[in-house]
């Protein structure tokens, strides 16, 4: 088998005080599309922004594309080739779309194709008109895309995404979820954080669920029909 | 008497172009445990700072107890009887366990400027202390430095201290946030117990704690309420199976 | 507790033998004074988490107000001291109005250009004696004791001192204090337990602007004269060194900062010529001119790998074999 | 019969801030030679030699005073530069019965309102740099003043000072303008003394003070329209300032490098050991030290009172000065000299600042008995 | 002659004129104070300093080295700027997960230590710096006789002052300055060094104070203590600005020199207060200062 693209073993993360992660394990192959699911609080975002070192404390081993990463600062771990999109978006107020867009750097360890903004644009209609407007000053859908979009210029080839459908048009979630799966032909390892299931279930290759901290069910997509209803019980309002 | 101890009108708060909390009209019955739900982010803590005034609206109006307190100051809020506890633990980690309880006692007294006194007058609230204390099993560690405590015994000195200030409303932000499952047990418990005669809002993402102590929830979503209702009504309703977890996994258009 | 206090007789018996011992009584008065003055300070930054960067201001008032009643009123010697002391605490007033409306590092800038500002108007008031201050103030008498011998003063002074730290245990050790304490670790908790924190903090600054008083009003009477260099800003910044160096947060760290930084400035040339010698590097003799950059070393050295200052440290590593054995 | 078998001298002075330059190491240098060259010994004991920096400060200052005096035996203390701090070493030497000679301080109080028995006012005051300079000038024909006073005790002092001395030789003063002490920027005073029309700025400030109003009335070419006089500086402020832009300026001190062979000799000495020349607070360090032991080794006692009631009674004559010590308040006595900064083309050598206008005679220079509010003065 | 309270309209323009020659220091070091605190959450006390030695490294380039001011104003900086790494690798990078007030504390000590330096080396009288040859000589205005050298002053601070602000608000660095400024972590999530960026903030924060030194070389004295007494003045600036933005430091940095001018003019003996008492005043209407966000 090939070196996993990111590869989890034990991971503890506290926010404080706050032990969110008790031990998370997860192990995701290149090219791969993965989707994190859980009930809200469970800790998939802090699973997310454990692996870029964004929490406070954390404990365990992350490897991407084989190279351990825990200890190294923040932005050396996403020059391995990891693109965030975070659950806030992360939308900076004073920068203008345009320079959002261009704010991440490529990333000198090209694994994945980069895109072009003129692909971008292409891509995000909306973008292209309102490149000069203030970031914070968008719909709430466009910020999504912007927030998207920009990890898709740096030439990242793990991506990690979490919630990006949340909040947006059903067209533009079908726009996306399109474009997650020329992402996953092109090669990219993806990782989805997802509330919408109807949206991640067809494009997941494998479905991994978080409670409390910890991983409880992991299985690919094709176990999906055998799991449903233990599914849903973990994920019952 | 209203049969509301807490309402709020067209609250919103913005910051630099962007709405966190969003014209929520919330209203809690008085002796409810109500839950507030919602995704990372919905606003919920927010909420909470407009309600303590730790943050001033941006526009709406906060009744509590047929009182309109939105421009009164955090402080004054809180001798009203509306205290809050904070989503990351707050202790007085230097002060001793019983201290920490104490200080809350202490505003009663009256005595909170007398800088000439001893600490003797104190010692009288201490047989109280000890007895709220003990409700949260924290009596045996009473001389411990709060700082040494472990995680969910300070959530626990943390609701005792609420509890000392004899809250009309209670303000619980993620109580059981960051703790074993042990914990969480008692630290449920714990809330339905000292709920009796009080009114509780609580922020919780554990839905097992919510669906056995909410009376009523209200469901946030994007600084917005979403959906507002008993356990039964809000898990069943459309927009929050949407926004929480769609359990029909029907196929999207034009998928496989 | 006991045990605590037996520590403190003994501490206070110890310094008031000194001058018996032989030190120079004038050199503990000053260290007494400085004391005090890091003291009424720490009751701020240590117990209340205000760093004031001005509490020059204070002292200088003080010094200037005692200054002036004694001598050119004649008031009697006490009443010098208490107009003085009150003096500063009306202006912690004013200041205190002002500052305690910004947090952190602004309320540290805000009461240093609050300070300065204080500084130039003593440079230019004429009851100040402008750069050259208010010479010969007279030590006069207190309860019937004659001033003029030193040892007389000295143990007034140290009377005095011991007044004033009782009263800071005091107040650390009152409802009041505990109230403080609470807004040092917790400010947000405390509001939301229904303290109006302003109010406290603002009182708090009042009462350590009037101790720091207390210490100008006696320094003026030990030394016999005010002048502008207790209210410049380095005075400012000397006594939260002096805190810092002893450690911040303990009631005698403050005592201990103040001994090695006074002594520090005195001796600091004679150590100079001594390591010049022993080393042969001329440079070091003219260690005594170049008392800024040793005091700034030593702020360097204890913000990187000190804060608890020499009192913290000598607790935690207490603490720290207590636990272990 | 001396005190503790040496004779001891403390000197205390600026030497790390403002007037470090003027005074400072420089001083302590000049004491030293002077005690070499009496070869270390007065009345047969040994003479030790101990300075400390008052930084400025009149509290360090009569701190360290009283300290010595109380702990070290001191026998004779060298107040160096400011008033204030002299003032506090004045009134610890008065208490401590210990004789106090004061070079560097300006104020003239030290011998007048503030003087005691134990105070020596050795080098100069502002009255005697008022009747230098606001006499030679006006005199001169430069009837017409304005002032630019630093805003604190001194420079009042020398404000008034020099306007009793400009009224006094028939001038008038248009008006003056305060500036706060170390101010940075003078341009905006400057600008006012320009709209006045008087055709003499005094300046009645000193240090950096002094130097940097100078260096923004060239700029402002406030010089074009307006003669400069500079009521205190040193010949430290000139070299610094440079000659281009003081030449032509009025001054008045004690004494000059230059002036005459003895000082020209003492001075290339001190030049070798300092690598600059010294102020006349450094010569004035030089002779009033030699003036001391001389008066110790004469009555073979460190006697305070004998040794005070020496050192007035004998003449002062070396290369620093030829005058004498006033019996009632301790005022030196002696010649003060108006001189006049060259310009660059007539200055031959470095440190070649100066030529000698007038000769001030003592009698003039200084505070006149009839005119003293010292207590010890006896009307 | 048109008067304004007693005072000839010509004097008057005169003295704003001269206000705004120190204002154009004010700014260009509150700008520098500003840029820092946004990064590092630090309020940069060695500031006085290091604009000191800016000056001082002017005066020693054309005294060891013949390097003469205009070499100097753009080696100074550099220098300095270096220096400021330095300073910010091995000292202030461990205290960013304490208080703020330990920055402060420590550059204090930096302040401390580098005049320190400076005075035992210099001593405190001034050395002098002469204005460049090019720039000698004053311009009759007709109301005033302004020194070129300080009309200077005023376009090169300005045409700094905006280029800093350019390079914040219109290039693609300025948009991670800011975007830092906003969200640090997330900004090196995206594989930005913030770390370095945060060094070179400083660095260039700082450089802009030895840039203001290199400036004022040839007005003042180069003193051991000529940065010590500006830089509370410049705190006070601060205070009334608000940390919010750019453009308000600035602004607030060329106001208060203005204030300044006009009090020396009407009540000198205030000249030195007017700065804090405007202070005062702004704390009581504005705590969080002009241009200062909510808190
Ligand atoms: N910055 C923070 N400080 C303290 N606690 C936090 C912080 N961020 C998240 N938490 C807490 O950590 C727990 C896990 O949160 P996480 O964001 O990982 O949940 P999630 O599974 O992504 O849920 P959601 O659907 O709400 O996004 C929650 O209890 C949350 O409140
Ligand atoms: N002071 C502030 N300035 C700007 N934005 C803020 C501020 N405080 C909160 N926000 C934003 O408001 C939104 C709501 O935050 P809030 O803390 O209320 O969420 P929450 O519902 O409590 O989430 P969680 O479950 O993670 O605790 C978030 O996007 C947050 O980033
Ligand atoms: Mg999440
Ligand atoms: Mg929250």
């Amino acid at each position: 088998m090939a070196t996993p693209a990111l590869a989890i073993t034990n991971l503890h993360a506290w926010y404080g005080e706050s032990h969110i992660l008790h031990g998370v394990n997860l192990s995701v192959q290149p090219g791969q599309v993965v989707t994190l699911l859980g009930r809200n609080g469970a800790g998939r975002t802090t699973t997310l922004r454990a692996i870029l070192g964004l929490t406070g404390a954390r404990k365990g081993s992350i490897k991407i594309h084989g190279e351990e990463a825990i200890h190294l600062a923040t932005h050396r771990i996403a020059q391995l080739g990891i693109g965030y999109c975070p659950e806030e978006r992360g939308i900076f107020a004073s920068l203008t779309a345009e320079e959002n867009l261009r704010l991440p750097p490529s990333l000198k360890a090209k694994r994945g194709k980069a895109m072009s903004e003129a692909e971008i644009y292409a891509m995000f209609p909306n973008l292209a008109e309102r490149r000069q407007s203030p970031g914070t000053r968008l719909s709430g859908g466009e910020q999504q895309m912007l927030a998207v979009a920009r990890i898709l210029r740096t030439g990242a080839d793990i991506l990690l995404l979490d919630e990006i459908s949340e909040g947006l048009a059903p067209v533009i979630v079908q726009a996306l979820a399109r474009m997650i799966r020329t992402l996953k032909s092109q090669g990219f390892t993806i990782v989805m954080v997802e509330q919408n299931f109807r949206f991640a279930a067809p494009l997941a290759d494998h479905f991994i669920v978080i409670e409390h901290g910890e991983v409880v069910l992991s299985f690919p997509a094709a176990e999906l029909p055998a799991k449903q209803a233990q599914l849903d019980e973990l994920l019952s309002v | 008497m209203s049969e509301y101890i807490l309402e709020t009108q067209d609250l919103t708060k913005e910051f630099k172009g962007f709405t966190a909390v969003d014209a929520v009209n919330l209203r809690v019955q008085r002796g409810h445990i109500h839950a507030l739900l919602g995704p990372n982010g919905a606003g919920k803590t927010t909420c909470f700072n407009l309600l303590t005034k730790f943050l001033t609206p941006t526009r709406g109006r906060i009744v509590f107890a047929g009182h309109d307190i939105t421009g009164e100051t955090s402080a004054q809020i809180a001798r009203r009887g509306v205290i809050r506890s904070f989503q990351i633990s707050a202790v007085f980690p230097h002060l001793t366990v019983l201290e920490n309880v104490r200080i809350g006692l202490q505003r009663f007294t009256g005595t909170s400027f007398h800088f000439w006194k001893g600490l003797t007058g104190l010692k009288t609230l201490d047989a109280k202390v000890l007895s709220l204390l003990e409700l949260v099993d924290l009596r045996d560690m009473a001389s411990l430095k709060a700082a040494d405590l472990p995680y969910g015994r300070k959530r626990a000195l943390e609701i005792a201290t609420t509890m000392a200030m004899e809250p009309q409303l209670m303000l619980l932000d993620e109580p059981t946030q960051g703790m074993g499952h042990e914990d969480v047990d008692k630290v449920t418990a714990l809330i339905k117990r000292v709920a009796e005669g009080r009114t509780v809002l609580m922020v919780e993402h554990n839905m097992k704690v919510v669906a056995s102590i909410a009376d009523r929830i209200t469901v946030l979503a994007r600084g917005a309420v979403l959906a507002e209702g008993d356990y039964a009504t809000v898990s069943k309703h459309p927009a929050v199976l949407e926004a929480y977890m769609g359990t029909e996994a029907t196929e999207l258009v034009g998928a496989h | 507790m006991n045990k605590k206090l037996l520590g403190y007789a003994a501490l206070f018996i110890g310094i008031g033998l000194l001058p018996l011992l032989g030190a120079y009584p004038v050199f503990v008065m000053k260290v007494l004074c400085f004391a005090l003055f890091a003291c009424a300070f720490n009751l701020l930054v240590g117990f209340t988490g205000l760093l004031s960067f001005g509490h020059a201001a204070f002292l200088g008032t003080a010094a200037y107000v005692t200054g002036h009643a004694l001598k050119v009123w004649g008031l009697p010697t006490p009443v010098g001291l208490v107009v003085g002391m009150l003096g500063a605490a009306g202006v912690g007033l004013l200041f205190g109005l002002l500052a305690i409306r910004r947090s952190g590092i602004y309320f540290s800038m805000i009461t240093l250009a609050l300070a300065q500002m204080l500084y130039f108007f003593f440079l230019q008031a004429p009851f100040t004696g402008g750069e050259d201050g208010l010479q010969s103030v007279p030590r006069g008498h207190f309860l019937g004791l004659d001033l003029t011998s030193d040892l007389t003063l000295f143990y007034v002074v140290l009377a005095i001192f011991i007044a004033a730290f009782w009263l800071i245990y005091r107040i650390v050790h009152s409802p009041f204090g505990q109230v403080l304490t609470s807004i040092r670790e917790n400010e947000a908790r405390a509001t939301s337990l229904g303290y109006d924190t302003a109010h406290f903090k603002l009182l708090a600054f009042v009462l350590s602007a009037g101790l720091a008083g207390l210490a100008g009003a006696t320094k003026t009477l030990v030394l016999g004269f005010a002048t502008l260099t207790d209210a410049i800003w380095t005075t400012s910044g000397l006594v939260i060194l002096m805190t810092l160096v002893g450690g911040m947060g303990t009631l005698v760290g403050p005592m201990v900062g103040a001994l090695v930084i006074i002594a520090l400035e005195n001796k600091i040339g004679d150590f100079g010529n001594w390591l010049g010698e022993l080393t042969g590097v001329a440079w070091f003799n003219s260690l005594g001119e170049s008392v800024s950059l040793v005091t700034g070393l030593i702020f360097i050295v204890c913000v990187l790998a000190f804060r608890r200052g020499l009192v913290g440290e000598a607790m935690a590593l207490l603490e720290k074999r207590r636990a272990s054995s | 019969q001396v005190s503790g078998d040496v004779i001891k001298i403390g000197f205390l002075t600026d030497m790390s801030s403002v007037y470090a330059d003027i005074d400072g190491a420089g001083g302590v240098e000049a004491i030293k030679m002077a005690i070499a060259d009496l070869k270390g010994v007065a009345a047969g004991k040994k003479v030790e030699f101990i300075f400390a920096d008052h930084q400025n400060k009149a509290d360090v200052a009569s701190a360290k005073a009283r300290e010595w005096m109380d702990t070290q035996g001191l026998d004779l203390l060298i107040g160096g530069t400011n008033s204030g701090a002299n003032l506090a070493m004045a009134t610890v030497a008065a208490e401590k019965k210990k004789p106090f000679i004061s070079i560097g301080a300006g104020s003239s109080a030290l011998t007048n309102a503030n003087c005691t028995p134990y105070t020596i006012h050795y080098a100069y005051d502002t009255v005697a740099l008022a009747n230098g300079t606001g006499g030679a000038v006006t005199k001169a024909g430069g009837k017409n003043w304005y002032f630019l006073t630093a805003d604190y005790a001194f420079g009042a002092a020398l404000q008034a000072d020099t306007t009793a001395v400009v009224q006094k030789n028939g001038g008038t003063v248009k008006g003056s303008v305060k500036h706060p002490l170390n101010a940075s920027d003078f341009s905006s005073f400057l600008l006012q003394a320009q709209g006045s029309g008087a055709q003499i700025l005094g300046l009645a400030n000193a240090g950096g003070d002094t130097i940097n109003a100078i260096k923004a009335a060239n700029e402002f070419g406030v010089t074009k329209g307006m003669k400069l006089a500079g009521l205190l500086m040193f010949i430290n402020d000139v070299h610094s300032l440079g000659l281009k832009t003081t030449e032509g300026m009025y001054l008045t001190d004690s004494w000059y490098w230059n002036q005459t062979p003895e000082a020209r000799a003492w001075s290339r000495r001190f030049f070798d050991k300092m690598k600059r020349m010294p102020s006349s607070l450094q010569a004035a360090d030089y002779s009033a030290v030699t003036h001391y032991l001389k008066a110790v080794d004469a009555i073979k006692t460190d006697d305070t009172d004998k040794v005070i009631a020496k050192m007035k009674a004998t003449p002062i004559n070396d290369f620093y000065t030829k005058g004498t010590i006033r019996k009632e308040d301790g005022r030196g006595i002696h010649d003060m000299f108006l001189m006049q900064v060259k310009s660059v083309k007539e200055s031959t050598e470095p440190w070649d600042y100066y030529k000698v206008v007038t000769r001030i005679p003592g009698e003039e220079a200084f505070t006149k008995l009839a005119d003293s509010k010292c207590p010890l003065v006896k009307k | 002659m048109t008067e304004i309270f007693g005072i000839p309209l010509p004097a008057l323009l005169g003295q704003l004129l001269l206000g705004l020659v120190n204002g154009s220091f004010y700014a260009m070091l509150s700008l520098g104070l500003a840029v820092i605190f946004g990064m590092l959450n630090i309020i940069n006390f060695a500031h006085g300093a290091l604009y000191m030695m800016g000056a001082f490294f002017a005066w020693m380039g054309l005294e060891y080295l013949g390097l003469n001011y205009w070499v100097m104003l753009g080696l100074a900086p550099l220098a300095v700027g270096l220096i400021g790494i330095v300073i910010e690798r091995t000292m202030l990078q461990w205290l960013y997960k304490l208080d703020h007030l330990y920055g402060l504390l420590l550059t204090f000590g930096i302040t401390l230590v580098i005049e320190g330096v400076f005075r035992s080396v210099y001593g405190v009288s001034g050395q002098p710096y002469q204005v460049p040859d090019a720039l000698q000589g004053a311009t009759n205005l007709g109301f005033m006789v302004l020194p070129n050298y300080r009309a200077w002053v005023v376009v090169a601070s300005l045409i700094v002052c905006f280029a800093v602000w350019a390079l914040i608000e219109k290039t693609s660095l300025g948009a991670k300055l800011r975007a830092g400024t906003e969200n640090p972590k997330l900004v090196q999530a995206f594989g930005i060094n913030v770390p370095a960026m945060v060094t070179l903030t400083y660095a260039g924060g700082v450089a802009l104070a030895a840039f203001a030194g290199v400036l004022a070389a040839p007005i003042l004295q180069v003193s051991a203590l000529m940065g010590s007494n500006l830089i509370i003045v410049v705190f006070a600036v601060v205070v009334i600005g608000g940390m919010g933005s750019i453009l308000g430091s600035i602004l607030t940095g060329l106001g208060l020199g203005i204030v300044e001018g006009l009090t020396k003019v009407f009540y000198p003996e205030a000249s030195n207060t007017v700065v804090f008492v405007v202070m005062a005043i702004v704390l009581l209407v504005r705590p969080a200062g002009l241009f200062g966000k909510e808190k």
